[in-house]
């Protein structure tokens, strides 16, 4: 099965590479775009579970390791 | 099953070669074997066009203790120790991706190195790309730039020196060209042999995956428009896993279990077994079963052709197969042990029990076509060659000056090499900026000085004239930091090789690049052949890129291109006629390439470099730059940038364009103290090398004679913001 | 005195730290990420390097290691720790140092020698220069631009936490306050992105780097 | 209007981070992992537009700059 983990910068959190990215768009003539943040898209691959146990399984490698929650939050789709 | 035409020709193989490959093994080949015979007899394995030419190339030397032949060349340092480099090229991969083409090119080059035992000291690059103003050149500069950091700083390998250069022939053509240096213990170099029957063959590194399948036949295709859209599965390369087969391959050779090993470079799994076992005279035999894959279903094809990425081959002594395996585990990756040497001169390959491949090792690899394509002089260069190289007349040279120091090709690098760890292995004495880089040999007082260089239009207008020019000028910047040049690499552009007037350019190169290794005693020890270099039918340039390593036994006496300190005395040494054909003063206030490059006068020039060498080895000079494109007075206002220390020159010319921009070899700007002058024109002299005073260092202007009067603040406000044009603003 | 040199899977500056240390005449004890215990140290350096590739996030999967399990036990015990680069993100991604090291604001690696302010001397490593003292030193990183939230940076600076600073006008990442280099509230444990063990012998261009080090060894 | 874009790494394109990852979390006690692909999340931000025409537009910023097409392929949720 295919766990989906999406990792986004926390509110009021500083996101260096989106603030350049949206104004790279900006000179490319993407004038409308107001805003972009960049968080990370992680598909981890795991053998068949049932849902409550392998979402708990993924939480875990979320706090454990694919996220850190001091700046960042995560969501897990199974 | 049966080999069709269309098959044939999609592997890049022409009619009288798939006879020759019929003829060889008495039989129609199986698809793989097709596969197998494509990589290995294509241009860029075998070398089919340029071979015969290559063996103009002066090759020895007591310094060399490894030739062209092996992963990389390498030359004597003395007490023990040695220098292995090569230089290589990664064109059309960066072209389609720029930042992973130019990143794998990177980790193919450390792979050659350090497969030789040799730990990586130091990274170069040679970049080409098109006109600033193409709409391509700014993403293709910015992802290769970020992709050669990306790859040797996370190995941790300084990139302490390179080029970049920018002209309209390079549009659709860019060159990307990786070179590295490397320290060895004379006893502990490891060589590609597949020695010993009944030893192991062992795969090491990375899985592997579909990457880069025909990757060698694509860098032996001409690009075309399509070529926009083909995308073929591209290479990505992973330097955590590089810096860690690293450690693993250095530790592991410390076993003295190894008997060979090689880099799985371009064709993969296949050059590297048929080469190994071609040196050693021996045949292998290999389960693909065993082969470390990251895609299921892989077929034998796939698996012999792939290129991925960081892995190697190795064949170690039977019995201590553990040992080895025992080091990859530690650094967690993957070594399998997927065949064995045997003695029967042939490649027997086994996939899924089925014998696949069953084929005589010697003939694929030596036995590759040979070709001595037609070559005739383009009807064009002697037009070229006596048209005016300049066709305005000019006054104000101030504001020339200005303006040539934040041109595209003359203004600072730093945002380029700022994005390089320069530093990393604390043994970089002389950062980018100067005339080459100063590394020092760990443990030692010895230090290697190291650049590369190619003036292309030079090659373009006059190739013979142009490849001398090319190893002179990276030769004087060693030697301009107290060197003494050893050996030198190279990287060979060029266009189709199937047009006449390619193969004549490239003759004529590596004739001019053979005679100047000979006068000033540089070899070639290594090198790397790159053709097809076209887009719609133009070529680039001839490009023969030179990298030229060199030794200073004391470190300690060594010195940059920067001037001191005010009221230093500086000299012209060296000199020449003087010419403005090809020269960036054409190309910046024109866009012009036309005339004659200057001549070049190998004596004088062995005799100038020798004699600043001497110079600088008795702690006589300050600094020392050689004068090249742009002329004096760029080199003038380069020396002044980094201590921000004007000077006052008294240059006499007739024609301030001429004097001021005219370019020419053999000549060097030194600085020394005042009381030094005397003894050391008089050894000059002696010398029978000419050597002028020009002025005094100090101030806050450049003064060229009664042409130039400008605020160095300004001329480097210019120089430190030219490359903004080409990448924009930050 | 003996000082454990980490190495991580791609540290790259490891053996220069090592080159550093003995130079100073102090002797090394090399400790591999796997290792379990840091044994009878008395500091530890997380160099500078690629630990991991920089994959995921930098210093994330390092700080995971035995060995940091190992390095917290030591630095609670009061153990001086210095992390230099990667070795300072391993510091904040294992939560013994706050705040994270971001990429750099123009997102490009930046290797430079940059001016570098003392701020505080009162550390493990500080405490041979003067408050206010100039270093210069060279810097080479992706993500090397500081960042703490308004109460953490307070904090920081009411526990004169900051170490280090770039000068004004040098700031090569987007560090928010031009932080370069920060301490824990008990000193013991310093992190900074400069390269201190890059400048310690005048043949590389400087030896502003010596005294910090000999901090470290006192 | 949020845009999301994920941008993953083709299939058989070297995902070099992914392993890395897929590694540390075997290592971690995740034996279960099977594979670990890491991709981008990105949300846009713009003003409010019809669907199409969003979608049209950032279909555009995509192929310009947010994903490289030679080796990523991109999906765009509005
Ligand atoms: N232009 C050249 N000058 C000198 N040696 C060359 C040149 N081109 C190739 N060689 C040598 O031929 C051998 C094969 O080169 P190459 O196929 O690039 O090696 P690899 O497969 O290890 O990358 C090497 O020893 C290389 O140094
Ligand atoms: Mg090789």
């Amino acid at each position: 099965m295919l766990a989906k983990v999406y990792v986004t910068l926390k509110q009021g959190v500083l996101d260096p590479q989106g603030k350049a990215v949206g104004h790279a768009l900006g000179t490319l003539g993407f004038k409308e775009v107001e805003d972009v943040r960049i968080g990370k898209y992680i598909e981890v691959t795991l053998p068949d579970l049932p849902k409550d146990k392998a979402e708990a399984r993924v939480k875990e490698m979320c706090e454990g390791l694919l996220a850190n929650t001091v700046i960042e939050s995560y969501r897990i789709e199974l | 099953m049966t080999i069709t035409p269309d098959q044939i020709a999609s592997h890049g193989l022409s009619p009288d070669e798939y006879s020759r490959i019929l003829e060889l093994i008495g039989r129609e080949p199986t698809l793989t074997e097709l596969g197998i015979f494509s990589v290995m007899w294509s241009e860029h394995c075998s070398y089919k066009s340029s071979r015969i030419h290559l063996k103009n190339f002066p090759t020895k030397g007591p310094q060399v203790l490894q030739g062209p032949g092996e992963n990389a060349g390498i030359v004597d340092i003395g007490d023990g120790d040695a220098i292995a480099f090569k230089m290589e090229s990664h064109n059309h991969p960066s072209y389609i991706e720029p930042y992973q083409g130019a990143a794998t090119g990177v980790g193919g080059i450390l792979r050659d190195v350090f497969t030789m035992g040799a730990r990586p000291i130091a990274n170069l690059n040679s970049l080409r790309f098109g006109e600033p103003s193409h709409p391509k050149t700014a993403h293709l500069v910015r992802g290769v730039v970020a992709g050669i950091g990306g790859y040797g700083n996370c190995v941790g390998v300084p990139t302490v020196a390179g080029e970049i250069y920018f002209d309209a022939c390079y549009n659709g053509n860019i060159l990307v060209n990786a070179m590295t240096v490397g320290h060895v213990r004379q006893d502990e170099i490891f060589r590609g042999f597949a020695s010993g029957v009944g030893n192991p063959v062992i795969y090491v590194g990375s899985k592997t995956g579909r990457d880069g399948i025909h990757g060698a036949t694509m860098a032996s295709d001409v690009f075309d428009d399509a070529s926009d859209e083909k995308r073929p599965t591209v290479q990505v390369g992973d330097p955590f896993t590089e810096k860690l087969l690293l450690e693993a391959c250095i530790e592991a050779m410390k076993t003295g279990a190894i008997v060979g090993i090689q880099d799985m470079g371009a064709a993969g799994l296949t050059s590297s077994s048929f080469e190994m076992a071609s040196r050693a005279g021996t045949g292998i035999v290999m389960d693909l079963d065993k082969v470390p894959n990251r895609e299921p279903g892989m077929t034998a094809y796939e698996l012999m052709l792939s290129e991925s990425q960081e892995r190697m081959l190795m064949v170690v002594t039977k019995g201590r197969e553990s040992e080895i395996l025992e080091v990859f585990e530690k650094w967690e990756l993957d070594a399998s042990i997927v065949g064995e040497v045997t003695n029967d001169g042939r490649m027997k390959i086994i996939h899924h029990g089925e014998a696949v491949v069953d084929l005589p090792v010697a003939p694929l690899a030596d036995a590759a076509p040979l070709y001595d394509r037609p070559r005739q002089k383009p009807e064009w260069l002697d037009a070229l060659n006596n048209a005016a190289p300049v066709q305005k007349t000019y006054s104000d040279w101030n504001a020339i000056l200005l303006q040539m120091m934040g041109s595209a090709n003359l203004c600072s690098r730093a945002w380029v090499y700022e994005q390089y760890d320069q530093s990393v292995g604390a043994n970089t004495v002389t950062l980018p900026g100067s005339d080459s880089a100063v590394v020092r040999v760990d443990g030692t007082k010895k230090a290697v000085a190291t650049a590369v260089d190619c003036n292309s239009r030079y090659c373009y207008l006059d190739p013979y004239w142009g490849g001398a020019h090319t190893l002179a000028e990276c030769a004087r910047n060693v030697s301009c930091s107290g060197a003494l040049p050893l050996a030198a690499t190279d990287c060979l552009n060029f266009g189709n090789p199937e047009r006449p007037e390619i193969m004549w350019q490239f003759e004529r190169a590596v004739a001019g690049v053979s005679d100047a290794c000979r006068e000033l005693n540089v070899p070639i020890v290594s090198g790397n052949v790159s053709l097809y270099n076209e887009s719609v039918g133009s070529a680039i340039y001839p490009t023969p890129t030179i990298g030229v390593v060199g030794l200073l036994k004391d470190v300690s006496r060594h010195v940059t291109s920067h001037f001191q300190k005010k009221g230093d005395v500086v000299i012209l040494l060296g000199g020449n006629e003087l010419s403005l054909g090809g020269s960036e003063f054409a190309w910046v206030m024109e866009k012009r390439v036309a005339g004659r490059p200057p001549v070049l006068d190998l004596k004088l020039e062995k005799n100038v470099q020798a004699l600043l060498r001497e110079w600088i080895a008795q702690g006589k000079l300050l600094s020392a730059h050689d004068v090249s494109d742009g002329g004096i007075a760029v080199a003038l206002a380069e020396c002044c940038f980094k201590n921000e220390l004007g000077a006052q020159i008294e240059l006499k010319f007739d024609d301030p364009m001429m004097g001021l921009f005219g370019e020419g070899g053999s000549r060097i700007i030194i600085t020394c103290e005042r009381d030094s002058v005397t003894k050391l024109f008089d050894h000059a002299k002696k010398m029978g090398v000419p050597a002028l005073p020009v002025g005094i260092v100090g101030g806050t202007h450049l003064k060229i004679g009664k042409s130039i009067n400008v605020e160095v603040a300004a001329l480097k406000h210019e120089w430190s913001n030219g490359f903004s044009n080409v990448v924009g603003k930050e | 005195m003996k000082v454990g040199v980490i190495t991580f899977p791609a540290s790259n500056c490891d053996q220069d730290c090592v080159s550093a240390v003995k130079r100073m005449g102090a002797s090394v004890v090399s400790l591999w990420h796997r290792d379990a215990s840091v044994q009878d140290v008395d500091a530890v350096i997380i160099p500078g390097g690629f630990s991991y590739g920089d994959y995921l996030r930098c210093g994330a999967m390092a700080a995971h290691s035995p060995i940091m399990a190992a390095v917290k036990q030591f630095a609670a015990k009061g153990g001086r720790v210095l992390g230099i680069c990667n070795g300072f993100q391993i510091l904040t991604e294992s939560g013994l140092l706050p705040g994270v090291l971001m990429r750099n604001a123009h997102l490009k690696f930046v290797c430079r020698t940059v001016a570098v302010k003392i701020v505080n001397t009162q550390t493990a490593v500080t405490s041979r220069y003067k408050s206010g003292q100039i270093l210069q030193m060279p810097v080479a990183h992706m993500e090397g631009n500081y960042f703490a939230d308004a109460t953490t940076l307070a904090t920081l600076k009411k526990n004169n936490q900051i170490v280090f600073q770039y000068a004004d006008g040098q700031n090569p990442n987007g560090a928010i306050d031009n932080i370069a280099g920060i301490c824990n509230e008990a000193r013991n444990v310093v992190g900074l992105m400069p390269h201190p063990e890059r400048v310690c012998d005048p043949l590389l261009g400087g030896t502003d780097g010596v005294e910090l080090f000999k901090a470290l060894l006192q």
